[in-house]
């Protein structure tokens, strides 16, 4: 069980890290921060297992700690005001 | 009794780690960022959830499986609110 | 087997994500990696069980850290194209100097001396007596206390010379944290639900670090996260940095500590030493009102120098 | 080679690397990056040598990890106060630039790293 738990997580790992590869073609900022956001949501469910895997309660605690703060970075880019494709001008927002 | 939990458990987390490959596949294969974004959503929820649902006959009663259901419930919570705000920047950008 | 597996994965990742923070040509590419990085240093040192670091580096490097250095990427941006790339010989020498260094340091790691230094039961003798059960509590708190509290003087320090940054006319003003331009957005509904959510788990992390992995700067983060949360989705306004209860907060803590320090010289004949049978509940005291103002601290750090001032 | 080696591996790479892009890369917020790196490649190494250090029926030395935690509030405390730095430079010159050429104003621009 132990093993199949690694293997999972190892899996995981691999599969959401591939995504990364978002972060070097982009095309647009967004898209870097959803392989972003995809690695934090894999770190989790990677830690999940890991916790199962070596029987550490405590890693639960930092998956957690993950699942509270990976939304962080994303809040910080969605207000952080206009991104590569140039400034937008006010008129042109759909609100 | 065991085994069969600990076939749901292979069962669920083989699962859950597909939808992580699935999310990834379409991060990295869709050809814009929306239906990317969509793929990412996927990832979160269903693939997390998985995970966590397998993992839950492991994990000490009842407070460490409430840690885990949480830690799905914040993922949720903060994946999807993080999506649509994605979601409006992309289409500010677009238009 | 698959443990080893998992960390030759995991080991390739770290690396690849740092060599593209280094070579990136765009910042904000640059900068997502990083958060990326902070994310995959945080599963190992879990790996290397030190939880109480996987705790600190997933809170700072998934989360504060990432939203300081996006918000400057994206003031930054227009800046870039100026930049002056460095020369080839300079690039080869640094390349050259590095690989030195590198391999230097690995070869301290490939053959270390033969007798292994260890400070753990000397660690754990004074964990006895402090009747703390998590031992990276116990040097923080007890072993090593002094160190503590100068860390969270250089956090104070720090903030000075973040505020000591702004304009004159703009002293003791309003924060340029970048706050969402669009109210009453899904992001509010966010900030309503998350923060309940994360103060319970900061107290819990606070309250758990006496015996188990987490602690007061782990509690401490969350409670920034969340306050900064709030600001950022506009549900509540940016403090002018001249209130006197916020600087309170700031320095609550850390004077706590150093009184509980100075009662030490009467009670138990040293700085920073505890009355017997009382370390305990002074620990926890201090480390009650070290979590508040860390968390005050590192949200202000995060929220950046002053840029304007409250409008009357 | 068992897991603490390679991490212990990894760590000197990141030092190297971090030192590289503090070096190479013209760009100040970029500089913060790297010298985030070359801290974290530290700290590294810090983590494999409290592994080396477990005794006392622990995982490993907790006076390393304490230090650790210390080194990542204070590497947090620094970074926040560069980038202000760097703000502020910006905010002056219109430029975030450490080359004294460039920039009109040049002790803030030594000044700024």
């Amino acid at each position: 069980m132990t093993s199949f738990l690694t293997g999972a997580a190892c899996v995981v790992l691999a599969a959401t890290a591939l995504g990364l590869l978002r972060i070097l073609y982009g095309p647009a900022d967004a898209d870097r921060m959803m392989a972003a956001q995809l690695l934090g949501t894999g770190g989790v469910a990677v830690l999940l297992l890991l916790a199962a895997a070596t029987e550490s309660p405590a890693t639960v605690d930092v998956a957690l700690m993950l699942a509270l703060l990976a939304a962080f970075a994303s809040v910080a880019f969605v207000s952080s005001g206009p991104r590569s494709q140039g400034k937008i001008p006010p008129a042109m927002d759909p609100r | 009794m065991t085994a069969a939990l600990n076939i749901f458990t292979v069962l669920a987390v083989s699962a859950g780690t597909f939808f992580f490959l699935a999310g990834t596949v379409g991060l990295l294969r869709f050809p814009n960022t929306l239906t990317r974004l969509h793929a990412l959503t996927k990832a979160d929820n269903v693939g997390l959830g998985l995970v966590v649902f397998g993992l839950l006959p492991l994990v000490e009663w009842p407070f460490g499986a409430l840690k885990l259901i949480a830690v799905w419930l914040l993922v949720q919570l903060s994946g999807s609110i993080i999506a649509q705000l994605i979601a409006i920047i992309v289409r500010r950008e677009e238009s | 087997m698959a443990a080893f597996i998992f960390n030759v994965v995991l080991v390739a990742l770290l690396l690849a994500v740092a060599t593209w923070v280094i070579t990136s040509r765009a910042a904000f590419s640059a900068v997502v990696a990083f958060v990326a990085y902070g994310l995959l240093l945080a599963i190992v040192w879990v790996e290397l069980s030190a939880i109480d670091i996987a705790l600190t580096e997933a809170a700072i490097g998934g989360g504060v850290t990432g939203m300081l250095l996006l918000g400057a990427a994206s003031r930054l941006r227009e800046t870039e194209a100026t930049a002056v790339s460095t020369s080839v010989p300079l690039r080869l020498t640094a390349a050259v100097l590095c690989a030195l260094i590198t391999a230097g340091l690995a070869a301290i790691v490939l053959f270390p001396p033969n007798t292994v230094f260890t400070l753990a039961p000397d660690a754990m003798a004074h964990l006895l007596e402090s009747g703390l059960g998590n031992p990276v509590a116990g040097v923080l708190f007890v072993y090593r206390a002094f160190d503590t509290l100068l860390e969270k003087a250089v956090l104070v320090l720090a903030l000075v010379g973040v505020w000591s940054l702004a304009p004159d006319r703009f002293w003791g003003g309003i924060p340029g944290l970048q706050v969402y331009q669009q109210p009453n957005s899904v992001l509010t509904l966010l900030s309503q639900i998350l923060p309940p959510v994360g103060i319970v788990v900061g107290i819990y992390m606070f309250w758990t670090g006496a015996n188990n992995p987490g602690g007061a700067f782990q509690g401490g983060t969350v409670l920034a996260a969340m306050w900064l949360l709030v600001m950022i989705s506009g549900l509540q306004r940016v403090p002018s940095t001249n209130r006197r209860a916020l600087r309170l907060l700031v320095i609550v803590g850390p004077a706590i500590f150093l009184a509980i320090g100075l009662v030490g010289f009467a009670l138990a004949g040293g700085f920073l030493a505890y009355p017997a049978g009382y370390a305990k509940p002074l620990i926890i005291v201090a480390e009650a009102a070290l979590t508040l103002s860390i968390g005050v601290t590192l949200g202000l750090l995060a929220a950046g120098p002053p840029e304007r001032m409250r409008q009357r | 080679m068992n897991a603490v080696t390679l991490f212990g591996l990894c760590g000197p790479i990141l030092v190297g690397l971090g030192l590289f892009g503090l070096i190479t890369n013209p760009q100040p917020l970029r500089k913060i990056l790297a010298f985030n790196l070359l801290g974290s490649g530290t700290f590294l190494l810090f983590g494999v040598i409290a592994r080396r250090g477990a005794a006392a029926g622990l995982d490993g030395d907790p006076v390393p990890q304490a230090l650790v935690i210390t080194g990542i509030v204070v590497a947090f405390a620094a970074t926040a106060m560069a980038i202000a730095l760097l703000l502020r430079l910006f905010q002056e010159t219109g430029q975030a630039t450490l080359d004294p050429g460039d920039a009109n104003d040049t002790s803030a621009a030594t000044d700024a790293l």
